[in-house]
């Protein structure tokens, strides 16, 4: 078992290995520079001789090997470079940045998962067909509207006509509602459908008949019987979609104009802002594994037949 | 010159200085009534401020936020253009304009305490005129041929130039020409961007912000050397001013009609019937510059050729363009500057629309039509590639009118959007981009040589500019540019702005399209948002009556 | 033992009757939309990419069903001559990830051993790194316009279809006919063209539907980000990208190409679900 | 036993015309059809019959679990006095597990995988109104005692994959005699089990019934369980009662044809006599000394131990034991699918351990494996023809239109009518598909045919057709069979000679008839005692090995 554990942990680190190398090399094929699209700004009136100083003392001229070795080095050690667009360095970028992030996917995960089960639940136990069915398709809905429209959308209706949560100055509370439902409820929509689906083949399984057999309830055999057996495949999803959570925080972020990774992203890439694009690709790619990590962990919890085996990533 | 707006029927009180034409009070209230003291001012800016060096705030987010915290040596008057005393008292300028002396007044201080005299004066000018490289400051873009400062007295100044700097005196009102604490200017300038570290002595002060989402500003309580010539004197009305970011255009329109915003700038022209039908007020503010225009880049084969650049002035129909997507607050360009610059002429015979004339043009320089409609010379197409320019106004609606209409003299402009990063790269390169959209604000003639001359803005890519590559440049066109700059008598200089003009379209080096204006929306109770001469508004008169 | 094993297989509970009207009902909207895609002049008179001057912003009416646009251009025929960029988009997207994942997958599950390892790796990789930065820098590497877009988006996908194809090969080799091939003398290559390819693709091919219906989505969102194709291109995602700085002016601009998306991701759906139970 | 503790003569379960459809995408399908039938207190009635015959609805109906789609179109289900056809779903909730309770077909997926054995036993007794913790702990311990699983303490807390099958079976049994019910429906309830411990549980279930005096509804496919274990017998076809009465003089004097067809077909009660033992023996094959290991390390599993046989040119060798006696795994070393640990398989004198590559590919030409599930050895993509025409593609070059018609010939000759060779394996039905995958092993010509409990799936009657069949092929084609069951009456219907394997050794190989009627080992012996059918063997004059056991 730790073995597996051990094993299983050096597997992610050599894919994080990997994504940092990737994610370098792909950075440096960007067209564009970063240096010049911050100084060729006509404010500035930087000649191109003045461009190319500035280029030394950033160490962009380097051959690349050489940058790959340093700025692996320096992550090594914590130290994830200087933005040239925002001229500081990326870890006080990340330090004022990150929470905020965090703090929104956190709540969205946690809603969305809250209304997968509510939605699931309903679908199942609802008193007529047509109404399972229909509440069994609000899902495939939620997945067909792009976020940024929803987004939008929804400040349109509860902010603007309905006018219940205001957008601007907002008090903490009310800042948080409509982005953590626009980022929440299409990474609800995939979870709920697994989880309906879950849900069905597990109560197709015989031991739910025999429960039933037993004189439990149908909601009563839900609750103790099927909802652990349906549980893993959710968990599973609820990993992967990790990388969904990001992207929906740029979108989120850009039309709720709130501070986050999800924008320096967003600039960062406009900007070719390399190091803090490195950066970001570390700590999600960091963050994606650590979770499927722990999801592969927890499995054994929620089925005690996974005791044996720790399987590959997520 | 209907370039101020206001609800029709109802009769707007007027700033007692400036008003004809910059200032817009936000609503119909009776001239009698009297500004209250207090509240705050909920202000939606499109785009977060980048850096507060004041020479930065050609970009508007910085000026928004620089114009509240700032004074300038002197004050231009927008309705007359004319440049009144603020932080100097009185000046003298030498026959030839290269010395100008400055006579401080006293008692100012900035908000930190330090006073501003003719030290701390010194150190802005010397910063703004030569830069820093250590620091990393460039050169301000309104000032030029500066050479040093001299402290004369505590209160005294003198700025001497190597040539000639007629332009000076206006640059020394411009928002570039804000001044701060001396010792803001001893950050480096990348560290400028924290508006907390921004001291000036202006009627707000920076109180707390949180980069790129919003910025607090409170009101300077012995705030007491505003613009002599305003009526207000002493602090300011407002008790502060709330910044917020708010990218979203359906965002900014929305909040501002629920009553979230009271303010809000860059309001498109598709949304002013809404705004006004709902009793909210449309503050446009012209900003007399460069008209917003597409400039050619004629290092590229395509546009090289004169005839070429002057069939696709003939084919663009700017009445068009500007019936389709814009207002009234945005009037059709008339010539390279605006109808509101100073040295402005009417070239409109110029840019007339003729489409006939347009393909005449083409067929003389070998253009014929091909198989598909576009033109080609020696198997090579007409086809011209734009990026469109984000901050300005509908700009890509703009380009694809433009497109459509060129399309009809048998030219293909492909309209381009792409990330920041290609975009300034390929904009440097006049072989991928023979086009680019442009404007300048600035009320000066200054401003022309500002946008053409190559070490400035360098709109054509001309050889010693922007582009290393460069071979192409227009000696003729430099010397007329160089010379308003440096021309000290004013009537000669209006003289040769007019001839730049006139020389610009003759030569089709740009086809200006409209007269960009800055457009805000506020809310019915706002009073007397002003703006300065190129549309920046300033606060300080600016009070709120009671809901 | 082949006795009805009803008390364990309970019959599931969403049934879908022979004749469903929601399924035919996706098919035909997928149908209108190749429609649309493949002869757009049959179904507006107006142009996609021309506007008529002083004819904009235009609210709905008899002529205008769904109002017009900024310049003038019928919303409707925008949307009816963007069904091609945006199936085209959508084609290319999944196309990337289905033929990449499914091939990537294919060898990871049949070769088995190292090459799996190393592949299923490489996926980790794919899967870890944040999807929409890999489309934004893959978009600015290759330049704008659709079928880059698509690229980008297919990259992102190529992930998700060879773990699944993966499994699902793992899955069928081991199934006894499999087994049977080769004991009946079948050659590597052939039991896996014959055998494992044709049974692992039907669940794969209820996803690339399900995808279908995603891409669409991912490169609407790239449109509102500023990496959508070039005006005046009429693609769905652009054309509610763009629409939406006119909502509070003009509603149908930024709504009905909405519409328009929702209702073909909702079809690519359903015709998924129909698939994966057929399979 | 309140409401039910009547008089003993009372009937307890009383069905009149009962009829039952399901409601499929196709349309309304009719599964039981006018069934009439009742149970006495204490009685035990075995409902008989084969797949599809609605056995398995009906009694679903009495305990009203049946699936979402099935509707009770009409008729009568009453159980002391109540009636029960018109009840909602949740009215049942009350009466079941306390009057009419359960045990399942497949111990192996009717135990939540994710909750302790303890825990499932104690919800019968918490839905039933048992308060008191200690209370319910005291009698979970005191039902697995009764069962006869060993160390109940440790059960309690282990999961159900920590458990084997049989002893899954018997929570599943301490579940359902929990509460002492009136009535528990046993649905196959040990088909999923190997022989000798199918034994113990029917006479584990017999006991506690005969303890408690509750009435078994016992549902069977198998006649020789009915005929061992039931009062009286309903025999079901189609959705029809064909034939039913005391079990002696049902299975004595049966009147409907199809009961009539039914007992011939029984391999347990085959009246056939043993196959003759070639004359002059050639072995074909010859196992020597084989070993196969699984994994390595602590996981190591021994699967075959040193196991060794012979088989003789034109007979049909039976490799016999219980799941996890190593016969499958014997029979797989044999045609080459994996590479044994040690040991020495020689067919025709090839080494066939040593076999691989091209070498392997080629040495399939002679011998073929039939799989046990013909629902999972067929691609279901291909169509019959195909799947029949691959071993051709595979090892001869002819035209497409000479492969298909020796595919097609083959067809023929295992009885498949032509139509089929355009169908898919779906259109078919189990025996038929097991005909096709027979005919894919014949059809170049092998000379070994290896046979993984080819007739297990299936249902007596076509079990009995496709035996005939194997039968009839050998004789013709002088085949050499190796075939692996679970099954000692189809071993003594189909084999010459056989090998009795236990937890991978070989415990007894001889000729059927001596292994049979003087088994050498006890293993053997207990094997021969578990066949069902016994009761039956008394009351039929020609059935008398059974004796041989004791």
């Amino acid at each position: 078992m730790t073995q597996a554990i051990v094993s299983r942990i050096g597997q992610a680190l050599v894919v994080l290995l990997l994504a940092f190398t990737a994610s370098f090399l792909l950075l440096q094929a960007l067209p564009g520079d970063a240096i010049l699209i911050k100084y060729q700004n006509p404010e500035m009136g930087l000649t191109p001789e003045q461009i190319a100083e500035i280029r030394v003392l950033y160490g962009a001229d380097a051959p690349i090997w050489a940058q790959y070795g340093n700025t692996l080095w320096n992550f090594l050690q914590g130290s994830f470079g200087y933005s040239i667009q925002a001229g500081v360095p990326v870890n006080t970028l990340l330090a004022t940045n990150l929470p905020p992030t965090l703090r929104l996917a956190s709540l969205a995960l946690v809603l969305a998962i809250l209304l997968a089960f509510a939605i699931a639940f309903a679908a199942t136990l609802a008193p007529f067909r047509w109404l399972r069915n229909a509440l069994a398709s609000l899902p495939a809905l939620m997945i067909s509207v792009p976020v940024f429209w929803l987004g939008i959308m929804l400040i349109q209706i509860f902010s603007f006509r309905l006018r219940l949560v205001p957008i601007i100055n907002p008090n903490e509370f009310q800042a948080l509602i409509l982005p953590v439902l626009t980022l929440a409820l299409p990474i609800a929509a995939p979870l709920a459908q697994i989880l309906i689906r879950s849900l069905d083949e597990v109560e197709a399984q015989p031991f739910v008949a025999v429960a039933r057999a037993k004189g439990a309830t149908r909601k009563g055999v839900l609750w103790r019987h099927v909802l652990r057996n349906a549980l893993l495949p959710v968990l599973t999803i609820a990993g992967l979609l990790f990388g969904e959570l990001l992207a929906g925080a740029v979108v989120t972020e850009t039309v709720f104009g709130i501070n986050g990774l999800g924008r320096i992203t967003e600039q960062a890439v406009s900007n070719q802002d390399t190091a803090v694009l490195q950066a970001i690709v570390i700590l999600a790619a960091g963050g994606f594994i650590l979770i499927n990590l722990l999801v592969d962990l927890a499995a054994p919890l929620i089925d005690p037949r996974l005791k044996r085996t720790v399987g590959a990533l997520a | 010159m209907s370039l101020f707006a206001r609800v029709s029927g109802k009769f707007s009180r007027l700033l007692v200085v400036g008003a004809l034409l910059s200032s817009v009070s936000a609503s119909a209230v009776l001239a009698q009534e009297t500004p209250v003291q207090g509240g705050t001012l909920v202000y939606l800016e499109q785009q977060a401020h980048t850096n507060l060096y004041p020479p930065a705030g050609g970009f508007y987010p910085n000026s928004g936020i620089l114009n509240q915290i700032t004074d300038k040596l002197t004050w231009q008057n927008p309705e007359t253009l004319k440049n009144e005393p603020w932080i100097a008292q009185s000046w003298e300028i030498n026959a030839d304009a290269t010395e100008y002396t400055f006579k401080l007044r006293d008692g100012v201080t900035f908000s930190d305490g330090t006073p501003l005299d003719a030290e701390a004066v010194a150190k802005n000018f010397d910063t703004f005129g030569l830069g820093n490289k250590e620091l990393g400051y460039p050169v301000a873009e309104a000032i030029n041929n500066y050479d040093h400062s001299e402290v004369i007295d505590p209160l005294t100044i003198k700025f001497v130039f190597k040539a000639p700097a007629p332009g000076f005196l206006q640059a020394t009102s411009v928002i570039g020409s804000g001044l701060v604490a001396p010792s803001v200017l001893d950050q480096p300038y990348n560290e400028l961007g924290d508006a907390t570290k921004i001291i000036g002595s202006g009627p707000f002060v920076v109180e707390s912000e949180v980069l790129g989402q919003s910025l607090n500003l409170k009101a300077r309580e012995d705030y007491a050397w505003g613009p002599e010539s305003l009526a207000h004197q002493g602090r300011a009305y407002l008790d502060a001013i709330q910044y917020v970011v708010t990218p979203e255009d359906s965002v900014r329109i929305g909040a501002l009609l629920a009553g979230q915003a009271d303010v809000i700038r860059q309001i498109q022209a598709y949304d002013e019937a809404q705004v006004e039908q709902q009793g909210y007020e449309i503050l446009s503010a012209p900003t007399r510059g460069v008209n917003n225009n597409v400039s050619f880049r004629p290092e590229n084969p395509l546009v090289a050729d004169l005839k070429v650049r002057q069939a696709l002035t003939a084919a663009t129909n700017s009445e068009e363009i500007v019936s389709t997507l814009f207002s009234s607050h945005y009037p059709r360009a008339t010539s390279v500057i605006a109808s509101t610059a100073s040295g402005y002429v009417d070239l409109s015979d110029k840019l007339a629309f003729d489409q006939d004339r347009a393909k005449a043009l083409l067929d003389e320089a070998g253009w014929v039509p091909g198989a598909d409609g576009i033109r080609e010379k020696d198997g090579q197409k007409l086809e011209l590639n734009i990026y469109e320019s984000l901050p300005q106004p509908q700009n890509r609606a703009t380009l694809q009118l433009l497109s459509q209409q060129w399309a009809q003299v048998g030219v293909k402009l492909n309209v381009l959007a792409g990330d920041s990063g290609s975009a300034t790269t390929d904009n440097l390169d006049p072989l991928k981009t023979p086009l680019r959209p442009a404007m300048v604000g600035r009320a000066d003639p200054d401003v022309i040589k500002s946008n053409f001359y190559p070490t400035n803005r360098d709109s054509l890519l001309q050889k010693g500019g922007t582009n290393p590559n460069a071979t192409w440049e227009d000696p003729e066109l430099n010397k007329l540019l160089l010379s308003i700059a440096s021309e000290p008598d004013s009537d000669k200089r209006l003289k040769l702005t007019a001839d730049v003009q006139a020389y610009l379209l003759d030569q089709a080096y740009v086809i200006p399209i409209f007269e960009e204006p800055q457009v805000f929306a506020g809310a019915p109770y706002v009073h007397d948002v002003t703006f300065d001469a190129v549309a920046r508004p300033s606060f300080y008169n600016t009070w709120l009556s009671p809901r | 033992m082949t006795t009805l094993d009803l008390f364990g297989t309970r019959a599931p509970s969403r049934r879908i009757p022979r004749f469903d009207p929601t399924l035919v009902l996706s098919w035909a909207i997928v149908a209108v939309v190749l429609a649309w895609a493949l002869a757009p002049g049959l179904f507006t008179p107006h142009s996609g990419t021309v506007g008529i001057a002083g004819n904009q912003l235009k609210a709905p009416d008899a002529a205008h069903w769904f109002g017009t646009d900024e310049i003038g251009r019928d919303v409707l025929a925008r949307i009816i001559y963007g069904a091609a960029n945006s199936l085209a988009g959508a084609i290319v997207a999944v196309a990337v990830g289905f033929f990449g994942g499914t091939a990537l997958g294919l060898v990871a599950g049949s070769v088995g051993g190292k090459l799996d390892i190393a592949i299923m790796r490489i996926v980790d990789v794919l899967l870890s790194v944040p999807g929409l930065l890999l489309q934004l820098s893959i978009i600015i590497i290759l330049g704008f316009g659709t079928v880059n877009v698509a690229v980008a988006v297919g990259v992102t996908i190529v992930a998700g279809f060879a773990r699944l194809m993966r499994s699902e090969v793992i899955r069928v080799r081991q199934a006894d006919y499999v087994e049977a091939a080769f004991g009946s003398g079948g050659r590597f290559a052939a039991v896996l063209w014959r055998h494992v390819l044709p049974n692992s693709l039907g669940t794969v091919i209820a996803y690339a539907a399900l995808q279908f219906g995603s891409a669409i989505l991912a490169i609407s969102t790239l449109g509102f980000l500023g990496y959508g194709a070039p005006p005046p291109t009429p693609e769905w995602g652009l054309l509610i990208s763009e629409g939406r700085k006119y909502l509070t002016a003009a509603w149908w601009l930024t709504t009905f190409p909405g519409l328009a998306v929702i209702l073909v991701v909702l079809a690519a759906n359903r015709i998924s679900q129909s698939l994966r139970r057929s399979s | 036993m309140n409401m039910l503790a009547f008089p003993s003569k009372k009937s307890l379960l009383d069905i009149r015309d009962l009829t039952i459809s399901y409601h499929l995408p196709e349309g309304r399908r009719q599964v039981v059809n006018g069934v009439s039938f009742s149970i006495g207190e204490g009685e035990v009635v075995a409902l008989v019959g084969e797949s599809g015959s609605g056995k398995t609805t009906t009694a679903q109906s009495i305990i009203g679990l049946l699936p979402d789609n099935g509707r009770i179109e009409s008729g009568s289900i009453r159980l002391n006095d109540a009636e029960l056809s018109d009840w909602a779903s949740r009215r049942f909730d009350a009466i079941r597990g306390k009057v009419v309770s359960l045990i399942p077909q497949d111990p192996g997926s009717s135990l939540n995988p994710v909750l302790t054995i303890g825990r499932q036993v104690e919800e019968i007794l918490k839905l039933h109104g048992w308060r008191d913790r200690k209370a319910r702990h005291a009698r979970v311990l005191e039902l697995l005692a009764r069962v006869g699983l060993s160390n109940p303490e440790l059960r309690a807390n282990q999961y159900p994959h920590e458990l084997s099958g049989g002893m899954k079976q018997r929570v599943l049994i301490a579940i359902a005699v929990a509460l002492k019910p009136a009535l528990i429906i046993a649905d196959e309830p040990t088909s999923a089990l190997d022989v000798t411990v199918q034994h113990r549980i029917l006479d584990l279930i017999d006991e506690l019934r005969a303890e408690s005096g509750t009435a078994v509804l016992l549902v069977t496919h198998d006649l020789g369980v009915a005929a061992d274990r039931a009062d009286r017998v309903v025999v079901l076809r189609k959705g029809h009662v064909e034939e039913q009465g005391p079990t002696s003089a049902l299975l004595a004097r049966p009147t409907s044809a199809y009961a009539k067809q039914l007992l011939a077909d029984a391999p347990s009660l085959a009246p056939k006599g043993f196959r003759d033992a070639p004359e002059n023996p050639e072995a074909a094959i010859e196992v020597r000394n084989l070993r196969q290991e699984f994994g390595h390390g602590k996981s190591r599993v021994l699967a075959v131990d040193d196991v060794s046989f012979s088989i003789a040119r034109g007979t049909t060798h039976a490799l016999v034991g219980e799941s996890g006696s190593g016969k499958t795994t014997t029979a797989r070393s044999i045609v080459g699918l994996q590479h044994p640990t040690a040991g020495s398989i020689l067919i025709d004198g090839t080494e066939v351990t040593s076999l691989s590559g091209e070498a392997r590919r080629l040495f399939r030409r002679d011998v073929q494996l039939v799989y046990q599930n013909p629902f999972t050895s067929l691609d279901p993509r291909q169509r019959i023809l195909d799947i029949v025409g691959e071993p051709l593609r595979n090892f001869e070059t002819l035209t497409r239109k000479a492969r298909d018609e020796r595919a097609a010939a083959m067809i023929e000759k295992v009885g498949l009518p032509a139509d089929v060779i355009t169908r898919n394996p779906r259109a078919l039905s189990g025996g038929q598909r097991q005909r096709v995958a027979i005919a894919r092993a014949l059809v170049l010509e092998p000379r070994f045919l290896v046979l993984d409990e080819a007739v297990s799936a299936l249902d007596v009657t076509v079990q009995a057709q496709i035996l005939n069949l194997l039968t009839e092929l050998q004789d013709q084609l002088g085949l050499t069979y190796l075939f692996v069951t679970h099954d000692l009456s189809v071993v003594r219907q189909i084999a010459h000679t056989v090998t009795v394997m236990q937890a991978g050794q070989a415990v007894e190989t001889g000729l059927v008839a001596r292994v049979f009627t003087e088994p050498a080992s006890p293993y053997t012996s207990d094997l021969l005692a578990a066949i069902p059918g016994r009761r039956l063997g008394a009351s039929h004059p020609v059935l008398h090995y059974s004796g041989a056991a004791e």
